[in-house]
């Protein structure tokens, strides 16, 4: 396969690009795999290409009911950080940092990764106290997060609103400089494209029907639309639709799946520079290279799959924009589409082993599932070669649901008192 | 946006020919709680029967009563008349299980009335007000806000709004008088 | 935002009026120190997040404010039903065949 | 000087000429144009500047499709005014006295843009180039290619002023929605109010009418089609039906849930400032009949987007609604019949055609005479290979096509070229619904075929041409909303007359001499994404449509495809050799064309968009120049500064004031919920982990409320008034939540119990005195109650007046101190408190606020839930085990603190902390063991509150640590940027431990 560089591209320039060979083949699936994995998406990819290229594991299957990146990759507004306040979390994502750094070298695939910083807002006093709780925890956890004043965060940002006298008034702000966005269809594309060129089939539009267990129980394979396919290891990545896969392994989860939505604005010149989020006004925004404001909403109340979401959420959540950008006001929506986003009752993902011999999960990543698409892929191909978990993953059982272990970022923020 | 009055005083907030918005005076107002077997004897001591579908009203005098849930009645009365509802409500005791909470001072009343008084509470009512006959009332939902909206005539409306809750309530409702008098 | 109907109200009304209140039918143990551990997180956290008809609980917040049962599809997000706490579980069979 | 001005012809008012100006240069219009026609009409095409290769653009379509003349618009000349919309579609701007326009993109000027070397290059930037290189060196992509990409990437600046104008919103509730308002939507919504029903008719435009307004010629039922229309408009008036021009149905949601957005004051040269400028519409219809009629396609040949080539339909509305020639000499591409019409017209008035080029060999025989009759040269079987000129299309090369061979071309000078690919139903508002559509084979587009939503397509919606059928298609459509709804009445049809229908062919791009991969034909314009884009896209490896648009990024353009999505599909499934439904189609999404953030946020700006509650003494507070702080909804006063005082001088007076005497505090946010019934203390049993039973009528409790999950969720002082009746407080931000939890077991797990909820958070106002003399503050005002310790100690509560006023008199402290918590009907909080505060002054009272009340509770170690505790805190971790009921069989969340994980020795458990060198610990900070060790450190816990204590002389804290009960007396380490700080572990309570100065 051509190596991607400037200098290919001038080449083919000359031959017209009439040369560029497919970037990935879509093949049919043989009879048996040694893995198969469960969901093409960014994650389930990624875990193909660390299973053929860190474990030598090259006869693996990646089956995916849609188009590969047709999920929640391609519908989510690419936001990058690791500034997470428990040990366990801030592990994990910072070890996708670390993947982040470099993986459009290491694919051959320009990703995009863009290290803009990701700028957090305080409102509340509330908020300073849990913005500074997780600074700390940070800086001693080795991972990058610095407190600004609302003056400095207008200096990083120049058209956020510093008023004083606004119904929720900027304190402060936690910025990681090392966060960021990246362009998510480069991502899944790109791993697709490296994990094919290992060895690894890629199967579209072919939906998994059940996961099927042998007399001992473990896992023999799946039942798919083109008939049932062989593994003695299968691992089901399959974000807002895990529940309904698992539920034919007989293993329930404790997820709920809502629809999230997202927006993005017309394209304008650069106008803000960084990630900005406010958990309290319930804002998201970052400008995308083509110019788009990119704008996460929340999710509907009620668990769907209709990927279909209500006008009142975009209408609050661009008001909250407009409250923290007053300048955006003539802006325009240009778009906004729907995501089903699979949640756990303490917010945080499932990654690891199952009670199923042979079959492993990887769920639960809410709304925040992109930044961490290089490190669940490589610590879930860790877990599935090793049939052991990897350090980052190990806190992230599916036990802490019994034990009370669990991992409560979002109950960590401070409420209203 | 509107300035609403710090200190909410009763009176006249809004006026035009086709629209007025004003602050009522405070009125007597409990909720009554009652198991379905309560009805007849509670009513009895209120003198009117409870209504039991729910947004039904029933007056006596110068107290009204609506059914707001399956076990729930608001009345409302005159500021003197308080104690004597008490004392009679009171009298029910043991044999009929009940709960009779004080709310005069929980909630303050807005009247909105004239041609365009329907045509403002679309601003921030998201139920067809055609849905609410006249002489009913309903608890609902208006900017957000938990109130119970009564309907008196056509074209003649009342909001419950609580205390904290009506500046916004009313500063949707005036910044709505100057934009539907604009045309 | 959906339309929903009010079983104790008997109106259907926006879903402004209404607050969802997760899966339906999940009953609190009757002696909770009896069961076990996992028996427990089953009840805590354990939920059948189907692709299709769910049973949930909603409550008429701002209305008559109680808590109700309702039947609704997932991947349509219609509701196939309402109907009043404490009431049975409706046979999914017939109500489908309304549905269609 | 309009040289292009046909008089006398078109709607726009030729008696009142607009001003405005275009990039600085002062034009004149007239009333009713655009920003577009009104350029168009001075022989202006050149409006705007490509995304990507910076080309030289001008309309090509009349209507909100426009991909290239996206102009800014403003209200005053200067961009600090605010008032500033970029990417604004020049063919729908409405024309209004002292428009500016200003083009973009572009720089130093729209005629010479330095950007347009990118063209040069076009055969290194290929679809999808940036995924490939940028890569090396590493370092460069944060600092030099995106950069670059970015500078370069974007069409208009954002605005950089705030915006002055006002947004509204409003709900809107109606039997049947029409959306269109061109023949079938006028008739659709003719038969609904025939019926009887509530009928709302809307349409984009700034004119209902649709097609008709292109359509003067026509004659309805033997009236011409003007006038057939007034006529029409005014019968819906007078029906009732509500019309609402200038509006555009954004999106469609479930059950017939409609989002419109009305345009209200853009147009107008000085609005009512009352005025909003857009306005939502959230509709709920019981029925919807779309009627969103068609879009012409664009033909896909090289050159096909020089300023000057347009749509045939679209040039045929400018001359006829506009009274505009695009242009002095024509040439007519077209695969399909209607863009002929399009020629006549434009003959009759004068613009020379000097073709009309046909793709099809087999043409209507009709047409053909016509053209013969005005002398119009045919062309048929003909093809496009290419087209000539800089900044305005100044020829173009036509070659015939025999067998699939292209034969030698010829040159025809022109300066504009109409062209038509032939019409594809308007799907979004249907396709929003996630209706199913279906392949038309023959028309090579999709039609829509069933949706769940009530809704009924009409007219050229569903793939039917001509008035005639659009007319009788709307009313039978109008008639079927109408019987849904139980309502009867007969669809009535109309006797049209020049009715102009006609059929076409959809084409891939249009056959060539050059090989297809140099040749420059657009699909999407204004991301100028080219046919063999496309093909490359296909080529490597991209199998379904989704890839293809996001590698090339067709379809993603502000027109959102209108333009280019059934084009790239067809040269996509050429290209896979696949029939197209098996490509799929990208969906459409909301909105329908790009909306305003304004529009959305409607009155939820500033002020009003969120609540602020306030307390009855509020107003007080305010006077006194109280400092206040957001917490949840309301807003408290954090502290009372003197003059010249900061927060900490503040908060050390109050501090030391309510220590030494007594200060008064507006307790008023707390929640309140009274529990009333014979089950009452039954249910609080359940509730909360404390007994409640045997609490004594005139007795008060602290409560402590846990979630299921054994965490605690919040707390609170509870009075047991009555057998049959308590008191419950609640923390001010925790008040609906527990209230709701509350009605949720009862009314779901324990339904037989007789006991109602009541939230009476605003039915009181609460005002807390504290400080040795708070009974001497009070005693004088109290009737009906002795206040002495051994009649009303501690923890008791009674009622009685105060001042006069009906009360709930409880003795309390959330200080450590004496104190009284004074509950009194709303309507008296202020005039009590004001009161008090006079009487007060002979003790030397103080007001104080948040912070202070923070500062006292933490010497007395009390837990501020949300602060101490966040979520994942049992009571034996916060030490509040000795609230829990030991003979409880249960409580909600009992059952969880027997987990596993609940009874490990290394939880986290409230702690004191004294530093060592007297230095104030921040909140937040991180503890750990070994200070020495390298970073990852262990951490072992967090600082949850810290302050200075004015009573201790001392900083105090209070922490959470990993076996912290386990710990007293131990040294732990605060590693901090700048230094280490090092702490001893001791117990939450710092002053008083006895409790004696509670008992006074």
């Amino acid at each position: 396969m051509t190596k991607f560089s400037a200098l290919s591209l001038l080449a083919n320039a000359f031959s017209g690009h009439r040369n560029w060979p497919e970037q990935w083949p879509d093949k049919e699936p043989k009879p048996a795999y040694d893995v198969i994995v469960v969901g093409a998406g960014g994650h389930g990819l990624a875990c193909a290409y660390y299973l053929a290229k860190e474990h030598g594991i090259r006869n693996v299957a990646v089956i995916d009911k849609g188009w590969l990146g047709g999920g929640n990759t391609g519908r989510n507004t690419t936001i990058i950080r690791s500034n997470y306040l428990y040990d366990e979390s801030a592990k994990l994502y910072d070890h996708a940092l670390d993947l982040w750094d470099g993986l459009s070298q290491e694919l051959n695939y320009n990703v995009m990764y863009s290290q803009r910083g990701v700028m957090m807002l305080a409102h509340t006093t509330g908020d300073v106290q849990s913005f500074k709780r997780h600074i700390h925890a940070n800086r001693l956890n080795g991972v990058d997060n610095a407190w600004l004043t609302p003056e400095e965060a207008k200096a990083y940002c120049p058209p956020l609103s510093i008023d004083p006298r606004a119904r929720y008034p900027i304190l402060g702000a936690a910025l990681q400089r090392r966060a960021g966005t990246a362009r998510h269809d480069a991502v899944a594309w790109g791993y697709a494209r490296a994990a094919t060129k290992l060895g690894v089939d890629i199967i579209q539009n072919c939906p998994v029907t059940a996961i099927r267990r042998g007399p001992d129980g473990a896992v023999t394979g799946v039942e798919t639309a083109r008939g049932f396919i062989a593994a003695k290891k299968v691992a089901v990545s399959a974000a807002g639709h895990t529940s309904v896969v698992m539920e034919s392994a007989g293993v329930r989860l404790p997820l709920e799946s809502f629809p999230l939505q997202a927006l993005v604005s017309e394209p304008v010149k650069p106008v803000i520079p960084c990630v900005v989020m406010s958990n309290t006004v319930h804002a998201y925004i970052s400008q995308s290279d083509k110019g788009e404001l990119v704008i996460g909403s929340g999710t509907d109340q009620y668990t769907s799959y209709s990927q279909r979401g209500g006008l009142p959420l975009i209408e609050h959540t661009v008001a909250a924009i407009c409250e923290i950008f007053p300048l955006f006001n003539r802006m325009r929506m240009l778009r906004k589409w729907g995501g089903i986003v699979d949640v756990t009752p303490d917010r945080s993902a499932i990654l690891g082993k199952t009670p199923v011999t042979g079959l492993y999960v990887n769920c639960g990543w809410g709304t925040g599932g992109f930044k961490a698409t290089p490190g669940a892929g490589h610590t879930l191909a860790w877990t599935v070669a090793r049939d052991e978990p990897h350090a980052a993953n190990a806190p992230f059982t599916l036990e802490r649901f019994t034990t009370g272990r669990l991992i409560d970022e979002a109950a960590a923020a401070a409420v209203a008192h | 946006m509107t300035v609403v009055p710090h200190e909410l005083v009763a009176g006249v907030l809004s006026e035009t020919p086709d629209l007025s918005v004003s602050l009522m005076p405070l009125r007597g107002r409990f909720s009554l709680r009652l198991m379905p077997e309560g009805t007849d004897p509670a009513g009895e001591v209120l003198g009117f029967r409870l209504p039991t579908r729910i947004g039904a009203r029933q007056a006596a005098g110068s107290r009204e009563v609506v059914c707001l849930g399956p076990d729930e009645w608001l009345v409302v009365c005159d500021d003197a008349d308080r104690a004597v509802i008490e004392q009679g409500v009171a009298t029910l005791a043991a044999s009929v299980p009940h709960a009779l909470v004080d709310l005069s001072d929980r909630e303050l009343t807005v009247m909105v009335s004239g041609s365009r008084a329907t045509e403002l509470l679309t601003l921030g009512w998201p139920r067809d007000p055609q849905s609410v006959a006249v002489g009913t009332a309903r608890r609902t939902v208006f900017d957000g806000v938990t109130v119970v909206i009564w309907r008196d005539g056509e074209t003649q409306w009342r909001l419950d709004v609580w205390r904290s809750f009506a500046p916004h309530v009313l500063d949707l409702l005036l910044t709505g008088c100057r934009e539907l008098a604009a045309g | 935002m959906l339309l929903i109907t009010c079983p104790y109200c008997q109106e259907t009304l926006p879903e402004a009026e209404f607050v969802y209140a997760g899966e339906a039918h999940i009953a609190r143990p009757e002696d909770p120190s009896q069961v076990s551990d996992e028996a427990w997180r089953d009840f805590l956290f354990i939920r059948t997040n189907p692709k299709g008809p769910h049973f949930e609980r909603w409550r008429h917040l701002h209305g008559c404010g109680r808590f109700f049962n309702a039947v609704r599809d997932t991947v349509s997000d219609r509701f196939l039903t309402t109907y009043k706490a404490g009431e049975p579980k409706p046979d999914l069979a017939t109500l489908t065949g309304e549905a269609k | 000087m309009s040289a292009f001005r046909v008089h006398g012809k078109g709607r726009v008012n030729h008696g009142r000429k607009v001003g405005f100006r275009f990039d600085g240069t002062p034009f004149e219009g007239l009333e009713g144009d655009t920003v577009a026609s009104a350029l168009l009409a001075h022989g202006v095409h050149l409006m705007g500047r490509s995304f990507k290769y910076h080309r030289p653009r001008g309309p090509v379509t009349a209507g909100s499709e426009e991909p290239n003349a996206l102009i800014e618009t403003r209200r005053g000349i200067d961009r600090s005014e605010g008032r500033v919309e970029p990417n604004t579609r020049a063919t729908m701007a409405e024309l209004r006295e002292g428009l500016e326009a200003v083009s973009q993109n572009r720089w130093p000027s729209l005629g010479f843009d330095v950007g347009a070397v990118n063209d040069g290059f076009h055969k290194l930037l290929p679809a999808g180039f940036y995924y490939k290189t940028f890569m090396w060196p590493k370092s460069f992509w944060d600092k030099v290619y995106e950069p670059f990409i970015r500078a370069a990437a974007g069409l208009g600046r954002s605005p950089d002023a705030p915006d002055p104008d006002s947004y509204a919103s409003r709900y809107l509730h109606t039997d049947v929605l029409v959306v269109g308002g061109g023949p079938a939507g006028l008739a659709a919504a003719r038969a609904a109010a025939e019926a009887g029903l509530r009928v709302t008719l809307v349409d984009e435009s700034s004119e209902i009418g649709g097609s008709l307004l292109s359509e003067p010629d026509v004659v309805i039922d033997g009236t011409p089609a003007w006038d057939w229309l007034a006529g029409e408009v005014a019968a819906l008036a007078a029906l009732g039906v509500k019309l609402m021009p200038r509006t555009t149905a954004i999106g469609y949601y479930h059950q017939n849930m409609i989002g419109l957005v009305e345009r209200v004051t853009d147009h107008l040269a000085e609005p009512d400032p009352a005025l909003p400028r857009e306005r939502l519409w959230r509709v709920r219809a019981r029925q919807v009949v779309l009627a969103q009629g068609a879009l012409e396609k664009p033909l896909i040949f090289d050159g096909n987007d020089r300023p000057g080539v347009m749509l045939a339909g679209s040039a045929q509305t400018y001359l006829n609604r506009y009274g505009v020639r695009v242009g002095q000499t024509a040439v007519v591409v077209t695969s399909h019949d209607s863009a002929w019409s399009a020629a006549f017209d434009l003959a009759a008035v004068g613009t020379s055609i000097a073709a009309i080029v046909d793709t099809r060999a087999e043409l209507r025989e009709d047409l053909l005479g016509r053209a013969h009759a005005l002398g119009i040269e045919v062309l048929r079987g003909h093809t496009v290979t290419g087209t000539a000129g800089r900044l305005r299309v100044s020829a173009i090369t036509v070659n015939p096509v025999q067998s699939g061979a292209v034969g030698a071309g010829r040159n025809i000078a022109c300066d504009c070229v109409l062209m038509s690919g032939g019409w594809t139903p308007t799907l979004h508002l249907f396709s929003h619904t996630q209706g199913k559509l279906e392949w038309d084979e023959e028309g090579k587009t999709f039609l829509p075929f069933e949706t769940r939503e009530d809704c009924q397509i009409a007219g050229a919606g569903r793939g039917l041409w001509g008035i005639e059928a659009a007319l009788a298609d709307g009313s039978a459509m109008g008639a079927r909303a109408a019987e849904a709804l139980g309502a009867r009445v007969l669809a009535r049809s109309h006797a049209v007359e020049r009715d102009r229908t006609g059929s076409g062919v959809a084409k891939k791009e249009l056959p060539t001499l050059k090989d297809l991969t140099s040749t420059r034909a657009f699909v999407d314009f204004q991301n100028d994404v080219t046919a063999k884009d496309l093909r490359l896209a296909v080529r490597e490896g991209m199998r379904s449509i989704e890839h293809v648009k996001r590698y090339t990024t067709n379809g993603m353009a502000t027109d959102q495809g209108k333009m280019s999505n059934i084009n790239g599909l067809i040269i996509a499934a050429d290209a896979l050799g696949k029939p197209a439904p098996q490509v799929g189609l990208t969906t459409f999404r909301p909105p329908y064309t790009p909306t305003s953030f304004g529009a959305l946020c409607g009155y939820h700006r500033g002020d009003h968009f969120d609540l602020t509650r306030k307390t009855p003494i509020d107003p007080w507070a305010e006077a006194q120049g109280a400092v206040f702080e957001p917490v949840g909804q309301w807003r408290r006063a954090r502290y009372f500064p003197k003059p010249g005082e900061d927060m900490d001088t503040a908060v050390a007076r109050e501090c030391l004031t309510t220590r030494s005497a007594v200060g008064m505090f507006d307790a008023s946010t707390l929640g309140k919920i009274e529990i009333v019934g014979p089950d009452a203390a039954a249910f609080l049993e359940r509730m909360y982990t404390n007994p409640w039973s045997k609490l004594a009528p005139d007795r008060c409790r602290y409560g402590l409320l846990l979630g299921e999950d054994g965490f605690i969720r919040d707390d609170g002082v509870i009075a047991r008034l009555a057998q049959d009746r308590f008191h419950v407080t609640t923390t001010t931000g925790g008040a609906a939540r527990v209230l709701a939890m509350m009605e949720d077991y009862l009314q779901t797990e324990w339904p037989h119990l007789k006991v109602w909820l009541t939230s009476v958070t605003e039915q009181w106002a609460t005002i807390a005195l504290n400080g040795p003399k708070a009974r001497a503050l009070l005693e004088p005002f109290v009737e009906g109650l002795d206040l002495t310790p051994e009649a009303f100690p501690h923890m008791a509560n009674g009622t009685c007046t105060v001042a006069g006023f009906p009360a709930r008199l409880w003795r309390v402290s959330f200080t450590g101190e004496l104190g009284f918590e004074i509950n009194v009907p709303a309507r008296h909080g202020r005039e009590l408190w004001e009161i008090l505060w006079q009487a007060g002054q002979a003790h030397g009272v103080c007001a104080y606020g948040t912070e202070t009340m923070h500062v006292l509770r933490a010497e007395k170690g009390y837990i501020i839930v949300g602060q101490d505790t966040d979520g994942t805190v049992t009571p034996q971790d916060a030490g509040l085990g000795w609230a829990i009921g030991k003979a409880k069989p249960d409580f909600v969340g009992k059952r969880s603190l027997s987990r596993p994980d609940m009874l490990v020795e290394s939880r986290k458990q409230l702690v004191g902390l004294l530093t060592e060198d007297h230095s104030k610990l921040e909140e937040g900070a991180q503890i750990v063991l070994d200070p020495s060790q390298p970073i990852p450190m262990k951490m072992v816990g967090h600082v949850t509150s810290s302050y200075h204590s004015q009573a201790l002389g001392r900083p105090i804290a209070l922490a959470l640590v990993e076996g912290g009960f386990g710990r007293m007396g131990d040294l732990v380490h605060v590693p901090m940027e700048d230094r280490t700080l090092a702490a001893r572990i001791t117990g939450t309570v710092f002053l008083d431990p006895a409790g004696d100065r509670l008992k006074m």
